[in-house]
């Protein structure tokens, strides 16, 4: 048994609404205690002061709005290489999550750097970067939203997908080189000794598991809804021509 | 010789099978008329002859780069003259038969002039020009002859005639008389899609879809 | 039993608030175009049983 | 493929001075910044380099939706689809004839614009080098976007939102380029960037934007 | 007239998210300008009111040569000359809906851009006025231009030609409304004037335009 | 009742008299096909009595927006639906008869089509349906059936019948047989502009021109 016959609609229809309700538990369980944890019981840090408690929606976003490009890259790939109709459909309705999830990391980066850095927005790398991505997420959008035909549509945006990620990259390089940031390095490595302490440690790993089962269970059922919408217009395409 | 071998061809349109089973073949010499009501798909398979949509099944054989298509739009740029029009399209073919396409076609009193400035009988006759330059043996034709008067359809059933004599042959759709008797005819009405039920072709993403969901 | 914000109060809370509505819009808005199309699919199926 | 390309730039030329028109959206475009932001010079200064790329890449932007929208409309692009040329060297002539009727003109006359800006006289070698290694670039990922939308109508605001993104990276290095080279700092790094983003973009995007030409007719 | 109002807002929308495009157009403007202008605060805050309304202007023009392109195109402009309702109204209810689909979605929308330009916060109220009583004279002298080049192929770059001189005083108004404002000083006279201008352009440059529009038909 | 009346009227095109001394009148009831070969001047004859242009000479009577034409492009839009076309058309002329013209023209089946996905001949039908909901008297109709299967060539023969029976009228270019054996017929050969020299029009330029230099 391959994991691509998951890649059939019907398979994926089944196997996802049996996992749902999982999914869902699996989410509840984990967000709701780590936003909790993060947001009454964690102490005020020495550098950051009561802000710190931002880091328990910012960074789960951060790290996810990049993490949904890549999967998009990966189901876009899939797509064009093996014809799955799911993992297009996959790309598309990962889309809207993860512009969301990059709006949340501008926003609450933006209110975080009014009292650390005495500015709503500074063009730090870092910061830059995420405006890119978060432009790249509306294209792609738009691009879907402009065509009618679906096939055309899964490989016209595969194709953007896969050139955007490219230049997605290369931004950041050039954003880099262009201008040295204020932006906190990665403080999230599994060396002991980088890493900050354990009481903010983890409530963290416990929000960002969290915010990837809210990923996965939103992704199942968007990835559902366009799969009948799919159907739909299979549908109607058929009723044409009776 | 036998030119164009279509196999058993099902083409699509916007995901939708439109036309399933087609089979005919094309002999060198010879032209056949495709008819069938509006929207029967006319337009779908001869563009998927010119290869520039893939077929849902079936086989199309010939000749590399054997087909020289004219679709509705003409291709022709408003600014540029009928004369440069022309060998722009022989450039492109490297052929050089610009000179005899303007006598067939009777352009000659015309050859000056911005192809925005001819009326749109003028405009179709330098689209059928521009078969004469492509210098390609199958002529796949989507209603050539619409908004040409009589003299100008009878020039061009004698282009489509010494096309055929040379050698070349011609698959055209139209829904009036094309002047040319000697052209065999094809019906497309029985091979119109059935719909799925009825054993018609499925899209890959209904393959396995039916029955088995919901 | 609020935690001490502090001077931050603002920064802490509009972070928050922010990403709670847009993750509830997000949620909300999976879950009506989910009903939505379920219930279109449940239509069109329906007619075309009926239709034949 | 001569052919193409003459005939591409034929119809820039009398389609009411090709050219030109790319030229004078740059010069209106520099001479709305002063009055945007206010005549002071040493503002200007600071910010011309940037602003005259900025002009390059929007003057260049203006004219994309055109490289393929006319030609699908009036079916040219069907035909030269069935012709003998590949797609791929078809989407190259269309983005070289894009870049002599707009990257080039840009270029020669960027000096001249700069003057208006007060750009700083060390610049004008290092802007010259940058609108060169970068505007065939910003034609190449122009023709690719265009490709992406030919067939929408109305693509070209949607043009504009997939392609800017890409223009990013030569965007960056290009006015860094330029204000590293007019402060005599070192230039190389820049310069390989993008010296490298070109070679690279000329050298791929093309079979991109061919398969998305062959996408959208189908 | 209603009718053609809302199926042209129908179109813009149907088209591929018609509002959020000249939106998104104007956001990659103002992130663009960062990198080529440099990253620091101070310089970036100092133009910011002019690049706003650059930016704003540059977002409309993008969009104008749809206006009468498509309908041009496919004979709707020459079945609307012949329908019963004056060729005024028509450019009118053009204008109108171009300003619902691009200028109002910016007004609304500039505040959120300005933060990343650093605009001082005195100046975001007057922004906003000096928006609102500015982009209808960006649309309605945008739908001038698009009449003047109707039937033209590769309108876009001559239509901003024509287009951008008479952009010039509500640039200058607009941009000159925000600093003052934002510096506190007197905004008696550049508001007067904006309001002027766009007063009397919506007022009359409708009949030039109808009269325009008419020529190109025969 | 007479609906149109022209007089001696002189039709120009880029500046050149193409038909000039072109008379005739036409009364409620009646149908007039113009004919004549590609490039006489039809499609200028009825742009210029659409109010489209202007004459270069003579006089149109009609009543005032009496005029529905229909040209060879046929001002729908790609992105909405076949209904949505006709109601726009409708409300523009401040008439109701969507439901009607859709039966009509038989594109009920097709009602909530995109107007992008249909073919040649379902979007002339489209076009025709469009002058159903004008509610005006006269139509002038440029090449009215191109594309059209004879089924649907029928169907507008009949459609035209039904609105001279109202007590309509119709003007018509075309190469092709419409259908109408009860049209009257007016051939535009003889009409066909003269060269100034012959005493035919000259332009307003020309006319202080001419003689005073040379
Ligand atoms: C709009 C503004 C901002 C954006 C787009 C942004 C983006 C990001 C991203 C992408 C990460 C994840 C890094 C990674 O996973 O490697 C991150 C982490 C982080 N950000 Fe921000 N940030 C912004 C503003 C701020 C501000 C103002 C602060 C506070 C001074 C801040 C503090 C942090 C911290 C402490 C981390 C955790 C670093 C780590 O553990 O990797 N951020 N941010
Ligand atoms: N801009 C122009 N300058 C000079 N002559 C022109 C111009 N435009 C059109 N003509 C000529 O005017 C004449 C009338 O054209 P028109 O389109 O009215 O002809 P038509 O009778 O409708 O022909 P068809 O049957 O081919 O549609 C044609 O001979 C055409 O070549
Ligand atoms: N995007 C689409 N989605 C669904 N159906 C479509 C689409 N585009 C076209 N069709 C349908 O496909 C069918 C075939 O169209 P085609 O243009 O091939 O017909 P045709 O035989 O050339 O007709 P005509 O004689 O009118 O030109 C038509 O019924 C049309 O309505
Ligand atoms: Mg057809
Ligand atoms: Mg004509």
């Amino acid at each position: 048994m391959s994991i691509w016959e998951y890649a059939n609609p019907v398979k994926f229809m089944q196997t996802s609404g049996r996992l749902l309700p999982w999914v869902v538990g699996a989410t509840v369980l984990t967000l709701v205690p780590g936003l909790v944890w993060g947001f009454f019981f964690t102490p005020v840090a020495a550098e950051f002061g009561a802000t710190v408690k931002v880091i328990y929606v910012h960074v789960p976003a951060a790290t996810f709005a990049i993490n949904i490009w890549v999967m998009m890259l990966v189901a876009s790939l899939i797509w064009l290489i093996r014809r799955h109709h799911v993992s297009a459909l996959a790309a598309r309705a990962a889309a809207p999550i993860g512009m969301v999830m990059t709006l949340i990391a501008l926003v609450t980066g933006a209110l975080w750097g009014q009292p650390m850095w005495g500015t709503w927005w500074e063009w730090d790398p870092r910061l830059t970067s995420f405006l890119i991505l978060f432009l790249f997420y509306l294209g792609y959008m738009a691009l879907w939203e402009a065509i009618d035909t679906p096939d055309t549509a899964a490989d016209l945006t595969g194709v953007l997908c896969l050139v955007g990620s490219v230049f997605a990259v290369l931004s950041r390089y050039a954003a880099i080189f262009w201008n040295q940031g204020l932006h906190q390095g990665a403080t999230l490595s599994l060396d002991k000794e980088e890493h900050i302490a354990d009481v903010y440690w983890q409530p963290l790993v416990l929000s960002i598991v969290g915010f990837g089962f809210l990923f996965v269970t939103l992704l199942l059922l968007r990835t559902r809804t366009e799969i009948r919408a799919r159907r739909i217009k299979a549908l109607e395409q058929r009723e044409r021509m009776a | 010789m036998t030119l164009l071998t279509v196999e058993n061809l099902t083409v699509s349109r916007g995901g939708l099978a439109v036309l399933e089973g087609v089979s005919f073949s094309l002999a060198s010499g010879h032209a056949l008329v495709l008819r069938g009501p509006n929207g029967i798909g006319k337009t779908t398979l001869l563009r998927t002859l010119a290869g520039l949509q893939p077929p849902l099944a079936g086989r199309v054989s010939m000749p590399p780069e054997g087909i020289a298509y004219a679709a509705h739009a003409d291709g022709l740029k408003a600014t540029l003259s009928v004369c440069e029009n022309l060998q722009f399209w022989a450039a492109i073919h490297a052929t050089d038969g610009v000179e005899t396409a303007l006598a067939r076609m009777n352009l000659r009193a015309l050859e000056h002039r911005a192809a925005a400035s001819l009326s749109a009988g003028q405009k179709r006759r330098l689209g059928l020009a521009r078969l004469l330059v492509t210098g390609r043996p199958v002529w796949v034709l989507d209603e050539p002859t619409v908004s040409l008067d009589a003299a100008s359809v009878a020039l061009f059933a004698e282009a489509v005639r010494a096309h055929l004599a040379e050698g070349g042959a011609a698959l055209m759709a139209t829904h009036i008389d094309l002047g040319l008797t000697e052209a065999a005819m094809l019906d497309l009405a029985p091979f119109k899609a059935r719909p799925p039920e009825a054993g018609g072709h499925r899209g890959a993403f209904d393959h396995d879809f039916d029955g088995a969901f919901l | 039993m609020m935690p001490e914000f502090g001077k931050y109060a603002v920064t802490i809370l509009a972070s928050w608030g922010v990403t709670l509505v847009l993750l509830a819009g997000l949620i909300a808005a999976t879950l009506i175009r989910g009903a939505r199309v379920k219930r279109a699919l449940k239509a069109q199926e329906e007619r075309m049983k009926n239709d034949g | 493929m001569r052919a193409l390309l003459s005939r591409d730039l034929r119809l820039a030329i009398r389609a009411g001075g090709g050219f030109g028109l790319g030229l004078a959206f740059f010069l209106i475009v520099v001479t709305l910044v002063p009055f945007g932001v206010g005549p002071q010079g040493e503002v200007l200064a600071r910010i011309a380099s940037g602003i005259l790329w900025l002009g390059a890449l929007l003057a260049c932007l203006l004219s994309l939706d055109r490289i393929f929208a006319l030609d699908f409309e009036d079916g040219s692009l069907d035909l030269l689809a069935t012709a003998p040329i590949p797609m791929e060297a078809v989407v190259t002539i269309k983005a070289l004839a894009h870049w002599i009727t707009t990257g080039l003109p840009l270029v020669l006359a960027a000096p001249l614009f700069a003057v208006l800006l007060h750009l700083p006289a060390p610049a004008y070698l290092w802007l010259e080098i940058s609108l060169l290694l970068g505007t065939p670039a910003l034609s190449v990922l122009g023709t690719f976007g265009a490709a992406l939308t030919v067939g929408l109508k109305r693509g070209g605001l949607l043009l504009s939102l997939l392609v800017l993104p890409l223009y990013v990276p030569t965007l960056i290095f290009g006015a860094e380029l330029v204000r590293r080279g007019a402060e005599g700092l070192a230039t190389q790094v820049p310069l390989a960037m993008l010296a490298g983003i070109t070679a690279a973009t000329v050298a791929l995007v093309p079979f991109a934007s061919a398969a998305a030409i062959r996408v959208n007719l189908r």
